[in-house]
């Protein structure tokens, strides 16, 4: 720890003297990658768990390419990717609203405090007869369980967030006369923005995740049911492959949600620390 | 050659009913805090004309900050209340512009210098080719023309202070109150700074209540100014300051008139400073 | 999913949508589907496909389905719970297809080897529970002699390998790689006092039941036939399997052979139903007569 | 007063929703939906005996475990990879593919490499409720004022004793409200996590009632899973207004009026 | 009666080899932004010796706060190089302490008054008992002692400002960097804090770089004045402060050296800000 601290330290001067040589994000991230992928290779060699269960990175992979090659594989990403967007989507803007309602009126949030921490803890999954009985195994139920889960996330986020405005910002924007609908566009919006960031990229994964765990267990197409399909047909290096894809999915959707928010976020210490020398 | 002791009251300055625009009765402030209760303003009394330019002087924790919030209906009153045009002020009135003293945290760290001064002009609704100009102009008198597309955080101290001293500017309010608006610029801009305010009061008649340390300013600046005792506060003293509505940097503060107000109100601020307190103020705790 | 040819169906007939899981055992609706039994029979079929377990019988009470594949242990417990079902044709019978394995050199050959150790089915309130605890009688055990623990199929080989399970129950075609895994099969599930079990069949909502009669009549005959037309008939499910799992043709090669019948064993029925209740699945007993689709 | 008041804002929506589902239950009865006076019954039946010790008590002790673990290690980690532009880096697509990975696919894995045992349970907990705060973590490190930063470097304060009197208590706003969220994704998973190779606790029995069709104990079930999310949270935001007592004085002052 | 023209050098002041205790040598410093670089110092060369007072003025935003962040390690210079007892800086050295501009953003929230002044001390290593003394005496002296557990936004933008002096002072640094550490305070405390300073200074031997916009402030306290030119910055005037040692509120500022001083270091300033620059560096940006 005290390392990692006093690399902090003196960080400055080292991005500014060696800023040139500095490896790039990418590759360190491949780096990062290439390490996992090793540390799978090694595990049934080295007589951790049976290959026959978990079969090597390399296998695991040459399965994966093979389904890179079908549109049935194409065609169920895309299935797992609309019920992913639609059901983010729709959590984010519904938590957002309510979120800013209940963060900004001390009324509310004293009010519903019970209520969301009862409500926040019930899992999706057992949600799962309640979806199939009111929309049979239609995308509508991926959804359900989609939103259901993603909303607290975002919520919970959004509120601190909301907690987080700086007094003598909101005082400059009170004294200015600006009407509530101002104030929360000028001055809550930017501050929760860090926040509603750090849910959104919570909710992306969850929101995959809940996509393919529907799929899974309603059987809705998409990736899941194919993990499902290539489990109950014994194919496991083909189950490894959809795990994998999934992953891979997941590492994309942050590569997204960074870039988005670089760009919303260039003013904030989190993003522009990264930045100056 | 005027008489040696200014026009001053101990007490606020009141005025007849009805010519206040803002009246202060009887302000007390109680913070109330886990470790106890913090008394930040005691009792204070005054009225400020329209049009009128006070500055208000007083030690460090004395409670000008914290007066001003009141004024700026920012913070409620634990007892008595300001009246703004005969109205018991309960939230920040309109067409009022307020420079703090944290100006590093009052400018918003996610719009460019430009963006800032020009938020509350768009929120106010003036329409944008006017809101050009105005933002050109402010940033342009505070010496700012040459960075608004910069964020706050990529200026320095005191240009961050000009940009929220801009952005009241540009409002054009009715009422301003400043909270030791120069004190992170050099003496050089402060002068300019002190010439602008005092054209901006006169062109728009705006009212101007000026919180600051330094006396000369003060006196350079105000037409009035009010010392504030500390802790527990009241009202020192207030001081008319009877120099010539033209104020010139050099002149005017080689004016023997300008070095005795001086001495007074030094002499007051040590006094205050020494825990002398103004004698109705003393009976006022005594009952 | 895979549609039915419309063929000798009558025009306008409605199109009964039919939930099922791929596994070998439906291929017999997927061949009633694919040969054009189901509309030589009169009936338009749209094969739907589900995810067994939990989903199965709210999709269909949902109307989403018209008919299920669904294990009968589920069905009787829906029954037991009030929800009105109707089983309306056979679909296999539990024979050498279950198998149960243990690991090589375990030192367990048989049921009675069993005694303080742990067993896994792929649902506690499944068929499996019900035929190892009356093989487990037979043997002289008592329920509480062993462990019964739950886990998918799929996961069971890895679990037995690695010995968080003794023993385990595998179906087809999972029993077909736990032998070529080298697993040694002890016994089949359903043997003595449960051979020829049903196992899993087709039900419909009492509604749907009773408002389509013909209809009913008609997928069972297709089942029927379509059973009696893959029952012996290796190369045809060698064929069929692979093109709607993911089970392959090698393995399809390797598997027992399950025992399609559209039957409905009224006896054999009951007999479950009796057992559920006597280790207490349900709690009171359960007439299966009033599941039938004639009374 | 004061407690009347609070109880008034505790059970107010409850309340109302409660109503609410009573009048909409009232009418046509659906199986999968019971009415409150069902649910409430069987709610009594079924957890109020024997369940609550052999069925929801080991449950909660893993969760309460689990957590705990999440808790430790997310900030741990979060510290080591906010701190440190290249950790970051390194670690961040590894991290995501992880997230991104179904618990119940993830599973099977843990259940291979763990074994089948309360460790794999507390580590399905783990693998899912730790993101919440390892991601909070790292942004709450990342967005330190850059004033306190330099404050604390020129006055030599570095090391552990940097995390210690600076980094943690300006990242702990951001830290609580991941904590927060791992406590309600912890319950889920420990459902999650015993709806595989169990044979007891809270989550194998709501999923042995859902088999069965047992629809109002399977509901209370779910009831009793919010009870222990209303009463973690409730422990939490004890705990959260002592740790951010000057962090809510802060924000409070003028923010209330 | 001592010559008109103070000692002065156009450029810094260098000392030889070996006798500076810290040397800024060709110091440059670019902010790289999205909107492109900013040059915040163009070339800056002066040495300090050790113990010197050394106070550095010049108009806002000529780069004095970039320069004590380049001094104290904080920030990477572009070219140049600041040394330290020879030793080239690429960090924060032991043994220094800096108040910065942003006093209320540089107290830890989280810590009350007299812990955060004790934070440095007790990273240090200070036993517990001494740091108590510190503690106490550095918020005696700064005029704090009544509210040692209250939180730093409880306080007046003033005391939070004297807070962080008291951190410094308490901390008993070799060397002292400080960056309008009296901007928020009321004249008479700032009169107080002056002497502090000074008395500070003698007591310790401490190396003091004192950022000032009161030129009178830069006179009274400093054995040296830095006179910055405004951008691009190069050091305009460094200008030995030839008055007695035992400063005096009152006698110094009234000596005629006093005032000549005073006139020279306004008319310096006053002509960076016109944008005169002197020789050396204007040779020196041709190149
Ligand atoms: N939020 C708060 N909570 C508790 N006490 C406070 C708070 N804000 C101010 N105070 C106290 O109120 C008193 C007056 O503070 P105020 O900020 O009004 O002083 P000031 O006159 O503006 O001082 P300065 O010139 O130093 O800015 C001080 O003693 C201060 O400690
Ligand atoms: N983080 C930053 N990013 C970009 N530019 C910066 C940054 N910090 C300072 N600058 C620029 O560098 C120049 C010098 O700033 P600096 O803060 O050093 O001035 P200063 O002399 O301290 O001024 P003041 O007296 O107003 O505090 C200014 O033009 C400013 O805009
Ligand atoms: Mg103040
Ligand atoms: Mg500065």
């Amino acid at each position: 720890m005290t390392q990692i601290a006093e690399e902090q330290v003196v960080g400055g001067h080292k991005a500014a003297t060696t800023r040139p040589r500095q490896t790039p994000k990418a590759v360190l991230g491949l780096i990062g990658v290439l390490v996992f992928l090793g540390a799978w290779e090694l595990l049934p060699v080295l007589g951790i768990v049976n290959a026959k269960y978990l079969p090597p990175a390399s296998e695991v992979l040459a399965a994966l390419a093979l389904d890179l090659g079908l549109t049935a594989f194409w065609v169920a990403v895309g299935d797992t990717m609309t019920a992913w967007a639609i059901g983010l989507a729709i959590a984010v803007v519904l938590a957002l609203v309510l979120g800013l309602l209940i963060g900004m009126s001390p009324f509310l949030r004293r009010f519903t405090n019970s209520t969301i921490e009862f409500l926040r803890p019930i899992p999706s999954v057992a949600l799962i007869p309640l979806a199939v009985l009111l929309f049979g195994m239609k995308i509508e139920s991926s959804l359900l369980l989609i939103i259901y889960a993603c909303f607290w996330q975002v919520l919970i986020q959004v509120l601190y967030g909301v907690a987080d405005v700086d007094n003598v910002a909101m005082q400059t924007a009170r004294s200015y006369g600006f009407s509530h609908w101002q104030r929360v566009r000028d001055v809550v919006f930017p501050t929760m923005l860090p926040y509603l960031m750090t849910g959104i990229r919570l909710a992306a994964s969850v929101a995959l995740i809940l996509a393919i765990t529907a799929e899974l267990l309603i059987g809705s197409p998409g990736l899941g049911n194919e993990i499902t399909l290539a489990q109950s047909g014994g194919a496991i290096a083909g189950m490894y492959a959809l795990i994998l894809a999934t992953g891979f999915l997941g590492v994309l959707i942050n590569v997204v949600t960074r870039v988005v928010e670089k760009r919303v976020l260039s003013w904030h210490p989190s993003v522009r620390g990264e930045a100056t020398p | 050659m005027q008489s040696e002791n200014p026009t001053s009251h101990a007490g606020g300055r009141t005025l007849p009913d009805g010519e206040a625009l803002l009246s202060v009765r009887n302000l007390k402030k109680v913070y109330r805090t886990d470790a106890g209760d913090i008394e930040a303003v005691r009792n204070l009394t005054f009225d400020l004309g329209r049009g009128e330019l006070v500055c208000l002087v007083g030690p460090s924790g004395s409670g000008k900050t914290t007066l001003l919030k009141c004024i700026a209906g920012l913070l409620a009153s634990t007892e008595g209340e300001v009246r703004l045009d005969g109205q018991v002020i309960t939230g920040p009135p309109k067409k009022m512009a307020v420079v703090f003293q944290e100006y590093g945290r009052s400018l918003f760290p996610w719009l460019r210098v430009a963006e800032n001064v020009e938020l509350p002009l768009k929120n106010a609704g003036v329409p944008k080719n006017e809101r050009k100009v105005l933002v050109e102009q402010a940033l342009e008198a505070v010496g700012l023309a040459h960075v608004p597309k910069s964020y706050p955080w990529q200026l320095s101290g005191g240009m961050q202070q000009r940009v929220a001293i801009a952005r009241a500017v540009a409002y054009q309010p009715e009422v301003l109150l400043m909270d030791e608006p120069f004190a992170a610029v050099d003496a050089q801009t402060r002068a300019d700074l002190e010439d602008l305010i005092r054209s901006v009061w006169k062109k728009l008649g705006v009212t101007v209540l000026f919180v600051t340390h330094d006396i000369d300013e003060s006196i350079y600046l105000g037409e009035r100014v009010i010392i504030l005792s500390s802790s527990p506060t009241v009202v020192q003293e207030d001081i008319v300051i009877d120099l010539p509505a033209e104020r010139d940097q050099l002149e005017t503060r080689s004016l023997p008139r300008f070095t005795e107000l001086r001495h007074h109100v030094y002499a007051e601020i040590q006094k205050a400073k020494q825990g002398h307190r103004p004698e109705e103020a003393i009976t006022m705790v005594a009952k | 999913g895979t549609n039915a040819g419309a063929g000798a169906a009558e025009p306008g007939a409605a199109t009964v949508k039919v939930g099922y899981f791929p596994l070998v055992h439906t291929a017999t609706a997927v061949h009633a589907s694919e040969a054009g039994v189901f509309s030589k029979n009169g009936i338009n079929v749209e094969l739907v496909q589900t995810q067994g377990g939990a989903t199965a019988i709210p999709t269909l009470v949902s109307g989403n389905i018209d008919v299920t594949y669904t294990n009968y242990t589920s069905v009787l417990l829906a029954k037991h719970k009030g929800i009105p079902l109707t089983i309306i044709s056979g679909n296999d019978v539990g024979v050498e297809d279950h198998g149960i394995f243990v690991k090589k050199d375990s030192g367990i050959e048989s049921i009675a080897d069993l005694k303080g150790k742990k067993f896994a089915v792929n649902n506690l309130q499944n068929i499996g529970t019900i035929a190892i605890t009356s093989l487990l009688e037979e043997a002289g055990l008592q329920r509480g002699d062993v462990e019964i623990i739950e886990m998918p199929y799929p996961d069971m080989q890895a679990a037995l390998d690695s010995g968080n399970t003794d023993a385990i129950w595998q179906v087809e075609p999972f029993q077909a790689s736990a032998k070529t895994n080298g697993f040694t099969k002890i016994g089949n599930l359903f043997d003595g006092p449960v051979a020829d079990m049903p196992v899993a069949g087709w039900i419909t909502t009492e509604k749907f039941a009773k408002e389509n009669p013909e209809a009913i009549k008609a997928f069972k005959a297709s089942i029927g036939e379509s059973a009696k037309e893959l029952q012996d008939n290796r190369d045809e499910l060698v064929k069929l399997v692979p093109t709607f799992t993911k089970v392959t043709a090698e393995v399809v090669k390797q598997i027992e052979m399950p025992k399609f019948t559209s039957d409905i064993d009224n006896d054999q029925l009951a007999k479950a139903a009796e057992l559920m209740h006597k280790y207490g699945i349900i709690d009171k007993p359960l007439d299966v007569g009033t599941l039938l689709p004639n009374e | 007063m004061k407690t009347l008041k609070s109880i008034g804002y505790l059970l107010g929506l409850p309340l109302i929703l409660l109503a609410w589902w009573w009048i909409a239950t009232s009418g046509a009865a659906n199986f999968f939906v019971p009415t409150p006076a069902q649910l409430a019954e069987t709610f009594v039946e079924t957890w109020m005996g024997e369940r609550l010790v052999t069925d929801v008590l080991p449950s909660v002790i893993r969760l309460v475990v689990g957590v705990l673990a999440a808790i430790v290690l997310g900030i741990g980690l979060g510290l080591a990879v906010g701190l440190n532009r290249t950790m970051r880096a390194l670690t961040e697509p590894v991290f995501e593919f992880f997230r991104a990975l179904p618990p119940p696919v993830l599973v099977p894995v843990l259940m291979l490499l763990v074994g089948i045992n309360d460790g794999m349970k507390i580590a399905v907990i783990i693998s899912g409720c730790i993101w919440p705060v390892l991601l909070n973590t790292i942004e709450g490190v990342r967005s330190i004022d850059p004033v306190q930063n330099e404050t604390s470097r020129s006055y030599g304060i570095s090391g552990f004793n940097r995390i210690r009197y600076q980094v943690l208590p300006s990242a702990t706003p951001t830290i609580m409200a991941g904590v927060r969220q791992c406590l309600s994704i912890g319950l889920i998973l420990m459902v999650i996590s015993e709806m595989f190779a169990s044979s007891s606790g809270l989550g194998f029995t709501i999923v042995q009632f859902q088999r069965s069709f047992a629809v109002p104990e399977m509901w209370s079930g779910i009831v009793v899973l919010g009870l222990i999310g209303v009463a973690l949270s409730f422990i939490f935001q004890w705990c959260e207004r002592r740790v951010l007592r000057w962090y809510h004085g802060l924000k409070e002052v003028e923010n209330a009026v």
